[in-house]
C-alpha cells in the first residue's frame, strides 16, 4: 500500500494534497435541462454525473423489476401501487474511466446501485401522494474518480428537488476511508473523508447517505474488508461529511431559487419558492 | 363415522361395491376426492381415507393438505385486492385468481350506503358460487335472513395460517368430539379473552385487546397443527403457554 | 449407491409449497414441489384444461436442452395422470430439483452434458407423483417407473437400476413407466437391442412397477414400487388423520 | 407473472404493534435466530441448511477450463443463485427479480470479493488451464432471510468440498479420478457470514434479526453485515429504506460479530463430525479402490 | 369420400375441417355407413391410409462450402443439414487426457472409450433451427422453442448411442507415416500396421469436430424423422480433407486442393414416428366402454399432430440382415402397449426399406 502509509504519515496530506477531513471541490447545478421535469449536474472532484427526472407520471410500459422501489417483496415493484414507484436507470459512459470498457446491460453491480438509489430516495420522497404513478430517475456518469454512488445519490436528490416532488429532507451522501488496509492491524489508522479513485482502490472505505441534518443513515455500503474497530471512526467522519454535502446541496438549491425569483421565472418548482420565504 | 379398520385409497383404486352405501330413498352423494365414471364406477382422485356415511347415504375421501379449492357454503377469510364499480376482488389463497364479493352482499348495504373497505382488509365471507369455469363468488350476508350472521369485515386482530385439515376440524359443529381439537376452548377456560373466525381456506383470525393473547393463541394453533397434538397434549400445551405468559 | 436398494421417500417436506416430496433411490435424490391449481400466465392459459408446467433443475450447472427434453417427457406423462379438465385456465406447477446423482469414481464427468440421461427419469417421475399426491391434486391414477439395462454378460443379463459403470458397459438402456391400471405410460430406450430383448425388459420392468400383491418374494428383481407408493401414502394419510 | 400478495392490513398493523410491545409472532427474542440445521450430503460439497422454515441446498462442483485472458494466473469462481418457482411461484425461471440480483451481489461481495477462496491456487497451467469452481444455490423453501441462509450454505458447501487431484508433468495436465487419487480440499482463507437486520417503526428504531417472510414483507429497511470470526467486516449493505440512527447501526454490527462467531464455531463442529464419520467409510473406500486396480 | 361430411352439415368440407378438426378427421377415418354411397376405405384427411407414410426425397452434396450436406423432403416437411468439420488441437481441450493405448477397434473397451472421447470432447455438435418461419407456430428469430431443444437433444443422443461416427475417424495424428485422416477401413488397418512397424508411436495432436447444423425449411409435422434422415444423409456425404500437421508450429493445415477422404459411417438407423388419434377428445371425462376407438397414424402431418397426444418413435437398423432397434420413445398416452410396439417394429422395417431406397438413389 504505497501512498498513504508513506506519504500520509509524514505530511498528513493525501495524494491530492487534501487533509484527512477535507471534501474535494464539489460543484452542482439544477434545472440544467429545460425539457425535463427535474434535472441536475454534479461534480465531486473528477467524478461527474448528471441526472434527469421525469414524473410523477403514468408508469411507463416497461417497468424494470430490478431498481424499482418498494421491492422488498418478491418480484420487485410493489403490488397494488398505493404509492409512486421510483424507477432508477444508470448509464455509464464509455469514456467515463481511463480504460473504456463496455458495461453489460444486465450488470448486477449497476442493478444494485439502481435499486439502492431508488430505495434511498423512496425513503424521503412522499411517494404516497402519487398512487399508481412512476417517478423515473435517469442518471448518466460522465467521469469517474471514486465516490460514484455518493455522487449519483446527491445528483438524484437535487433533480428530485428541482422536479418539485415533496420530500422529507435532502438525502446527502459521501464516502469515508481508513488510512491503512485491513492487513495492518494498527488501531492508529486515521479515517479519511471523500475518497478518490486511487484511495478507493487501495484503502478500505464506505459510502454513507444520511437524511437531512440528522445522524440517520439511509445508505451504508462497505465493499472492502476492514476491522470492525475501524467502522465507528469511518462512519463518524462520513456522517459529518454528509452534513457538509447537505449544506452545499442546500446552497445550490437556494441560489437557483433566488435567481429564479429575481428573473421572475417561477412557472413551477413551488418548493423552491417556499424555501425562499423561510 | 370412521370405520373400524380405516381404508386408505389412492387415485384410480377400484372401490369394492360393498363399501358403497345403498339407501332406499336418498340419492348417493359423493364428497371430495371421488369421481363417478359412468355407468357405475366410483374412483378416488386423491390419496386419503375412504369414509362412508350410510345414514346420509354419502361417501368421500378424507385427506389433509393441498391448496384450498372453493366450494359453495364454505366460510372463508378473504383479503381485498382492489375494488371495482360494485365488486370487491378478493384473494382467498396466494397466486390464485380472485374471487368476487358484491358490495351489496353485506348486511343492510344499499346503493346509497355500502361498506367502504380498503385494499388489504380482511373479510369473513361465505362462498356462494364456485365452479371450475368461473371465479368464485362470495357474500357477507345470509340471502335468507338478510342478517350478517357473524360475516363481514374483520377489524384489528391477526390472521394465522393453519392446515386445511385443522381449519376443517375447527369448523366442525362438534369440534371437540369429532375434530378432537379443544385448544381454543382450553385457552378460553384459562381466562384468556379473545374471539376467533375460522376460514376453510386455512386461515384463522384471532381478535383481542391484548397483543400478547393474540400471539399466544396463534402459537397454540401452530403448535397444535405442526405437532399433530391430541387432546391431552393440547391440554398440556395450553397449561405451558399460560405459564410462559405469566 | 447400491443397485437395487429399497427407495426412500418423505412427503410434504416443504412447508410453503402446496405439496412436496423427496425421493431417493439408486443414488438419485430428487426434491419435488407442486403448486396448484394457481392462476396461469396469459401464454399458458388453456380454456378447457389446466396447464401442467414441469421444471427440471440439475444439481449443478444451469439447465440446458436436455432438461427441456426431460421436462417435455414428464409433462406429457403427468398430463395423462392429472385430471386436467377439473381446472380450466389454471396452472399446476411442478418443480423437480435434482439434489444428488450417482457418482462414477472412474471418470471425471463434464458439468454440462447435452446427451439426455434416461436413468434419472424414474426418480423424477416418482418424485413428481408423490408431490402431486401430497398436494392432493386430483388424479386419474398413479404410476411407477424404473430403469433396466441390458448388459453384455455377467450373472444377469438384465440389470435393474444400473449404476453408472453398468450403463457404460450396457448394450441398451430402457426406461419404462406403468400406470396403476398396468398400462404402459412411458417407454424410452436407447442402445442396440431386438424386439425380443425389449420384451424381456418389459416383463422385468412390469414386475417391478406393478407386481400383484400376492407373490413369492424369493426372486428379487428389484423393489416393489407400487407397494412402496401405497405404504408411503398410507403412512402419510394416517399421520395427517391422527385425530380420527 | 404471478405476484406475491402483500400481507393484509390486519397483519401489517398487528406485527408492528406486537414488535412495539417487544413481541415476535413466534415468541423469539429480537436478536435470536431460528433453530439452525446443517446436514452434509454423501457427496463432497453438498450442504443442506435450514433456518426455521427457510431451506437452502448449496452444491459445489469443479471443472477444468480455460482461464480468463485478463487474469491468466487465477482460477474461475462463480456462485450461481437462480431462484426457482420452488421457493415461490413469483420466481420465474431465467427472469431475475430484484431479490435475486441483491442476493447474488451480497454473496459475491461476502464470499468472492472478500477473498475467502484462494483463486490463485486454482491455476493449473498458467494462461491455459485452471479450475472453475462453481457453487449452485438452490432455494427449496422461502420463509424469509434468504441472504444469511444462502451465505451459510455456500460457505459450508465450499469448505466441505473436495476437488479431483491433479499433476502436471512437462506441461501435460493429468486430472485423477476419485478412484485413482483421493480428491483434495480447496485452499480456504477465511469464513465470512452474513447477518441481516430488519428495521421497523417510523424512524427504524426497532431492529430484528433473522426475519420471517411475513416480517420481511413488513420491514421498512434492512442492513446486511458480513463478518468473519477475526472481527473483519467483509461487507455492509444498507441499501436505502427508512434511515436508521448511525449509533444503532454500530450496535447492530457488534451484535452481528458475536453471531458470526457462533456460526463459525457451529460450522467447524459440524465439519469435524463429518470428517470423523467419513474416515471410517473413507478407509473402506480406499480398500475397495485398491481391489479394483 | 362424399360421405365423409355428415348429411346434417351444410358448409363445405374445408370449413368443417377448420371449425372442428377432430370430428372431421374422425369422420374420414371412420366413415359412416350410409345407404346411398358405398362405404369408402378409412383414410386420413390428407388422403393417406393410417399406416401410409409420405414419400421421401433426398438430395445430397448440394452445399459447396459444407464438408457434407443433404436436403430431405418428406411430404411438405423439408429439412436441410450441413456438416462442417473443424480441427481442434488437443492442447485447447481443457479436460483432455492422453490415453496410453488405442487398442484394436473391434475390442469392446476401445469402442466405449471412443464413445467417451466423442462425448467428453464434444466432437459431434448438432444444432437445429426451427425458428425459420417454416410454420405459423415458429416465428423467425426467436430463441429456440422447447420443440427445437428437444429435437436437438434427441439427435445428439442418437448420434452417440448409435455410434454412427467412430472416434478413430476423427483423430489427427502427428507422425510422418499417418498425416492423413484415417478415412476408409483399409486405411485404418494400414495405420495400425504402420504403428506396429514404427518404434516411435505417432502422437495424437488434434481432432476433427463435426458441426451438424439442421435447418427446417418447411414444417408439416414429424420433424424428427426428417431431421435425423438429413443428418444421416449429410454424414454419409461428408468428406474430410487430408490434414498435414506442422509439428514445429504445432498447427494443422490442409491445402486448398488437398484430396478428400469419405467419412466412414456405421450402419443405417432410420427413425419412424407415429401418433395415436383417439376417438374421444384427448383427456375428456367421458371415458367408459363407448367411443374409445383409436388409430395409429404413421408419419403424422402438422394438423394431425395437433390432434394427437400420444406418440411413438422407433429407430431401426436392418443393415445387418436382422432388425435391430437403436432407440424407442413412446410417451403421452397409454394406448400403445406391448402388442402395438411389437407390431410397430414391422411398420418401422417397411419404412426403413423405403428410406434406404431413397438414400441409395
Amino acid at each position: 500500500m504505497p501512498l498513504d502509509t508513506s506519504a500520509y504519515s509524514l505530511a498528513l496530506l493525501r495524494v491530492d494534497g487534501r487533509r484527512w477531513n477535507e471534501l474535494r471541490r464539489m460543484h452542482a447545478q439544477i434545472r440544467t435541462q429545460a425539457a425535463a421535469d427535474g434535472s441536475s449536474y454534479l461534480e465531486m472532484g473528477h467524478t461527474k454525473v448528471m441526472c434527469v427526472v421525469t414524473g410523477p407520471s403514468e408508469p411507463g410500459p416497461r417497468r424494470s423489476a430490478v431498481g424499482a422501489s418498494g421491492g422488498t417483496g418478491v418480484g420487485g415493484g410493489s403490488g397494488e401501487a398505493a404509492q409512486a414507484e421510483v424507477a432508477v436507470s444508470i448509464v455509464i459512459a464509455g469514456f467515463s474511466s481511463v480504460d473504456r470498457k463496455r458495461t453489460a446491460r444486465g450488470d448486477k453491480r449497476i442493478l444494485e446501485m439502481q435499486s439502492t438509489i431508488s430505495n434511498a430516495l423512496a425513503g424521503s420522497l412522499h411517494t404516497h401522494l402519487y398512487p399508481h404513478s412512476a417517478i423515473n430517475i435517469s442518471l448518466h456518469v460522465l467521469s469517474q474518480d471514486g465516490s460514484l454512488l455518493a455522487a449519483l445519490i446527491n445528483a438524484a436528490t437535487l433533480a428530485c428537488v428541482d422536479a418539485g416532488i415533496p420530500m422529507t429532507d435532502y438525502v446527502a451522501a459521501c464516502t469515508a476511508g481508513s488510512t491503512s488496509t485491513y492487513a495492518a492491524g494498527d488501531e492508529a489508522a486515521d479515517p479519511l473523508l471523500d475518497l478518490n479513485q486511487q484511495e478507493e482502490q487501495e484503502l478500505p472505505g464506505l459510502t454513507v447517505a444520511t437524511l437531512g441534518e440528522s445522524d440517520r443513515v439511509a445508505v451504508l455500503v462497505c465493499e472492502s474488508r476492514v476491522q470492525v474497530s475501524r467502522l465507528e471512526g469511518m462512519l463518524a467522519v462520513a456522517v459529518d461529511g454528509c452534513k457538509q454535502v447537505r449544506e452545499i446541496l442546500d446552497r445550490v438549491v437556494r441560489d437557483k431559487g433566488r435567481r429564479m425569483v429575481q428573473e421572475g421565472t417561477i412557472e413551477k418548482g413551488v418548493g423552491v419558492n417556499d424555501m425562499e420565504i423561510d | 363415522m370412521a370405520t373400524a379398520q380405516p381404508l386408505y385409497v389412492l387415485p384410480g383404486d377400484t372401490i369394492d361395491p360393498s363399501l358403497i352405501p345403498t339407501h332406499k330413498k336418498l340419492p348417493l352423494r359423493l364428497g371430495p376426492g371421488l369421481r363417478h365414471i359412468p355407468p357405475s364406477a366410483i374412483v378416488p382422485t386423491v390419496a386419503g381415507q375412504l369414509v362412508a356415511d350410510h345414514k346420509k347415504n354419502s361417501m368421500w375421501v378424507e385427506y389433509n393438505g393441498g391448496r384450498y379449492i372453493p366450494a359453495p357454503n364454505d366460510l372463508v377469510i378473504g383479503q381485498i385486492q382492489r375494488s371495482a364499480a360494485d365488486f370487491y376482488f378478493m384473494n382467498l389463497t396466494p397466486f390464485t385468481s380472485n374471487a368476487t364479493l358484491p358490495q351489496l352482499a353485506f348486511e343492510g348495504a344499499t346503493k346509497k350506503n355500502r361498506p367502504q373497505l380498503a385494499s388489504g382488509a380482511l373479510v369473513y365471507a361465505r362462498v356462494v358460487l364456485a365452479n371450475r369455469h368461473m371465479d368464485p363468488e362470495l357474500e357477507c350476508v345470509s340471502s335468507s335472513t338478510g342478517k350478517a350472521e357473524g360475516l363481514g369485515p374483520l377489524t384489528g386482530g391477526m390472521a394465522f395460517d393453519v392446515s386445511l385439515g385443522l381449519a376443517r376440524r375447527l369448523l366442525m359443529a362438534r369440534s371437540r368430539e369429532e375434530g378432537k381439537v379443544e385448544i381454543l376452548e382450553l385457552l378460553g377456560a384459562e381466562g384468556l379473552a379473545f374471539e376467533t373466525a375460522v376460514g376453510r381456506n386455512g386461515k384463522v383470525w384471532v381478535g383481542s385487546d391484548s397483543a400478547k393473547t393474540i400471539i399466544l393463541v396463534g402459537r397454540a394453533l401452530r403448535e397444535t397443527d405442526d405437532g399433530k397434538l391430541d387432546v391431552d397434549q393440547q391440554k398440556k400445551l395450553a397449561k405451558r403457554l399460560i405459564r410462559e405468559m405469566k | 449407491m447400491a443397485a437395487s436398494t429399497e427407495p426412500e421417500a418423505a412427503l410434504s417436506v416443504l412447508p410453503r409449497a402446496d405439496g412436496s416430496a423427496t425421493y431417493a433411490h439408486a443414488g438419485y435424490t430428487v426434491m419435488g414441489s407442486v403448486n396448484g391449481p394457481i392462476e396461469a400466465s396469459r401464454r399458458d392459459e388453456h380454456p378447457y384444461e389446466a396447464h401442467v408446467d414441469v421444471i427440471v433443475r440439475p444439481a449443478a450447472g444451469v439447465g440446458g436442452t436436455r432438461e427441456r427434453h426431460l421436462e417435455s417427457i414428464l409433462q406429457s406423462s403427468l398430463s395423462q395422470l392429472i385430471l386436467v379438465k377439473n381446472f380450466p385456465r389454471q396452472l399446476i406447477q411442478i418443480v423437480l430439483q435434482i439434489e444428488a446423482t450417482p457418482e462414477n469414481d472412474y471418470v471425471n464427468t463434464k458439468l454440462v452434458q447435452a446427451s439426455l440421461n434416461f436413468p434419472v427419469v424414474p426418480a423424477l417421475l416418482q418424485t413428481a407423483i408423490l408431490a402431486l399426491l401430497s398436494a392432493a391434486v386430483p388424479m386419474r391414477e398413479t404410476a411407477a417407473s424404473t430403469v433396466v439395462a441390458v448388459v453384455p454378460q455377467g450373472a444377469k443379463r438384465l440389470l435393474v437400476d444400473p449404476v453408472p459403470r453398468d450403463l457404460e458397459a450396457a448394450h441398451s438402456v430402457h426406461v419404462l413407466a406403468f400406470t396403476s391400471q398396468d398400462e404402459l405410460l412411458l417407454a424410452e430406450s436407447e442402445g442396440d437391442f431386438t424386439v425380443k430383448e425389449w420384451d424381456e425388459v418389459y416383463e422385468a420392468a412390469k414386475e417391478i412397477c406393478c407386481r400383484p400383491r400376492t407373490l413369492d418374494e424369493e426372486n428379487d428383481v428389484g423393489p416393489d414400487l407400487r407397494h412402496f407408493l401405497r405404504t408411503t401414502l398410507e403412512e402419510k394419510v394416517a399421520e395427517d388423520l391422527y385425530w380420527k | 407473472m404471478p405476484r406475491e400478495i402483500e400481507p393484509s392490513l390486519n397483519e401489517k398493523q398487528f406485527v408492528l404493534q406486537a414488535l412495539q410491545e417487544k413481541f415476535r409472532l413466534d415468541g423469539r427474542q429480537f436478536d435470536q435466530y431460528r433453530p439452525l440445521e446443517l446436514t452434509f450430503g454423501d457427496q463432497y460439497g453438498v450442504a443442506d441448511v435450514a433456518f426455521g422454515k427457510t431451506k437452502i441446498l448449496a452444491k459445489a462442483s469443479a471443472e477444468v477450463t480455460v482461464p480468463y485472458a485478463d487474469r491468466p494466473l487465477d482460477g474461475v469462481f462463480a456462485i450461481a443463485t437462480e431462484l426457482s418457482p420452488m421457493a415461490s411461484p413469483a420466481f420465474e425461471v431465467n427472469r431475475p427479480t430484484e431479490t435475486e440480483v441483491l442476493l447474488s451481489r451480497l454473496l459475491e461481495k461476502t464470499v468472492r470479493r472478500s477473498g475467502a477462496l484462494d483463486t490463485e491456487s486454482l491455476c493449473l497451467v498458467a494462461g491455459q488451464k485452471c479450475w472453475s469452481i462453481r457453487v449452485d444455490v438452490h432455494v427449496l423453501s422461502h420463509d424469509g432471510n434468504l441472504i444469511d441462509t444462502a451465505c451459510f450454505a455456500v460457505v459450508a458447501a465450499l469448505r466441505h468440498f473436495r476437488k479431483p487431484d491433479t499433476s502436471v508433468e512437462g506441461g501435460i495436465l493429468t486430472v485423477y479420478t476419485p478412484a485413482e487419487r483421493e480428491p483434495v480440499p480447496l485452499s480456504w482463507l477465511h469464513s465470512p457470514f452474513c447477518v441481516t437486520w430488519s428495521f421497523y417503526g417510523d424512524r427504524g428504531e426497532i431492529a430484528v434479526l433473522d426475519a420471517t417472510w411475513t416480517e420481511e414483507q413488513i420491514r421498512v429497511a434492512s442492513c446486511t453485515i458480513s463478518l468473519n470470526r477475526h472481527g473483519e467486516i467483509c461487507q455492509i449493505s444498507k441499501l436505502g429504506g427508512t434511515p436508521v440512527e448511525a449509533v444503532a447501526l454500530l450496535q447492530c454490527t457488534s451484535i452481528a460479530l458475536t453471531k458470526a462467531k457462533d456460526f463459525s464455531v457451529f460450522l467447524d463442529k459440524k465439519l469435524a463430525e463429518d470428517t470423523k464419520k467419513r474416515n471410517i467409510g473413507g478407509f473402506m473406500a480406499e480398500l475397495r479402490s485398491e481391489n479394483d486396480r | 369420400m362424399a360421405a365423409a361430411a355428415p348429411p346434417s352439415l351444410s358448409f363445405p368440407r374445408p370449413v368443417f375441417a377448420k371449425l372442428s378438426p377432430h370430428p372431421y378427421l374422425l369422420r374420414t377415418l371412420a366413415p359412416q355407413v350410409s345407404p346411398d354411397t358405398p362405404t369408402p376405405k378409412p383414410s386420413r384427411t390428407n388422403g393417406r391410409a393410417p399406416h401410409e407414410a409420405r414419400p421421401v426425397y433426398i438430395h445430397t452434396s448440394s452445399l459447396s462450402h459444407a464438408h457434407g450436406s443433404a436436403l430431405v423432403r418428406v411430404g411438405d416437411t423439408t429439412v436441410i443439414c450441413g456438416v462442417r468439420g473443424e480441427i481442434l488441437p488437443v492442447t485447447s481441450i481443457p479436460q483432455y487426457r492422453p490415453r496410453a493405448d488405442f487398442g484394436e477397434d473391434d475390442d469392446e473397451e476401445t469402442r466405449r472409450a471412443g464413445r467417451g472421447e466423442l462425448k467428453d470432447y464434444d466432437l459431434l455438435v448438432p444444432n437445429i433451427e426451427l425458428a425459420t418461419g417454416c410454420a405459423p407456430q415458429f416465428l423467425p428469430g426467436v430463441p429456440p422453442s422447447t420443440l427445437a431443444q428437444t429435437i436437438s437433444t434427441r439427435v445428439y443422443s442418437l448420434l452417440h448411442s448409435c455410434a454412427v461416427v467412430d472416434a478413430k475417424n476423427l483423430r489427427i495424428w502427428a507422425s510422418p507415416v499417418v498425416t492423413k485422416p484415417t478415412g476408409c477401413d483399409d486405411d485404418a488397418d494400414k495405420m495400425e500396421e504402420d504403428d506396429e512397424e514404427e518404434e516411435e508411436k505417432p502422437e495424437l495432436v488434434a481432432y476433427w469436430v463435426l458441426y451438424v447444423d439442421i435447418l427446417v425449411v418447411s414444417f408439416d409435422g414429424n420433424p424428427f424423422d426428417a431431421a435425423w434422415m438429413a443428418v444421416l444423409a449429410a454424414l454419409r456425404d461428408t468428406k474430410l480433407p487430408v490434414v498435414t500437421w506442422d509439428s514445429d508450429r504445432g498447427v494443422a493445415f490442409c491445402s486448398r486442393n488437398a484430396e478428400k477422404r469419405k467419412l466412414q459411417i456405421k450402419g443405417l438407423p432410420v427413425a419412424c414416428t407415429a401418433a395415436v388419434f383417439l376417438e374421444k377428445e384427448h383427456g375428456s371425462e367421458t371415458s367408459g366402454e363407448e367411443n374409445n376407438r383409436h388409430w395409429i397414424l404413421l408419419d403424422p402431418d402438422r394438423s394431425e399432430e395437433t390432434l394427437c397426444g400420444e406418440t411413438i418413435t422407433m429407430v431401426v437398423d436392418c443393415e445387418g440382415g436382422e432388425t435391430r432397434l437403436r432407440s424407442l420413445e413412446k410417451q403421452g398416452g397409454t394406448v400403445i402397449g406391448r402388442e402395438l410396439i411389437r407390431g410397430f417394429a414391422g411398420v418401422a422395417e417397411k419404412r426403413w426399406r423405403e428410406v434406404k431406397g431413397a438414400m441409395s438413389k
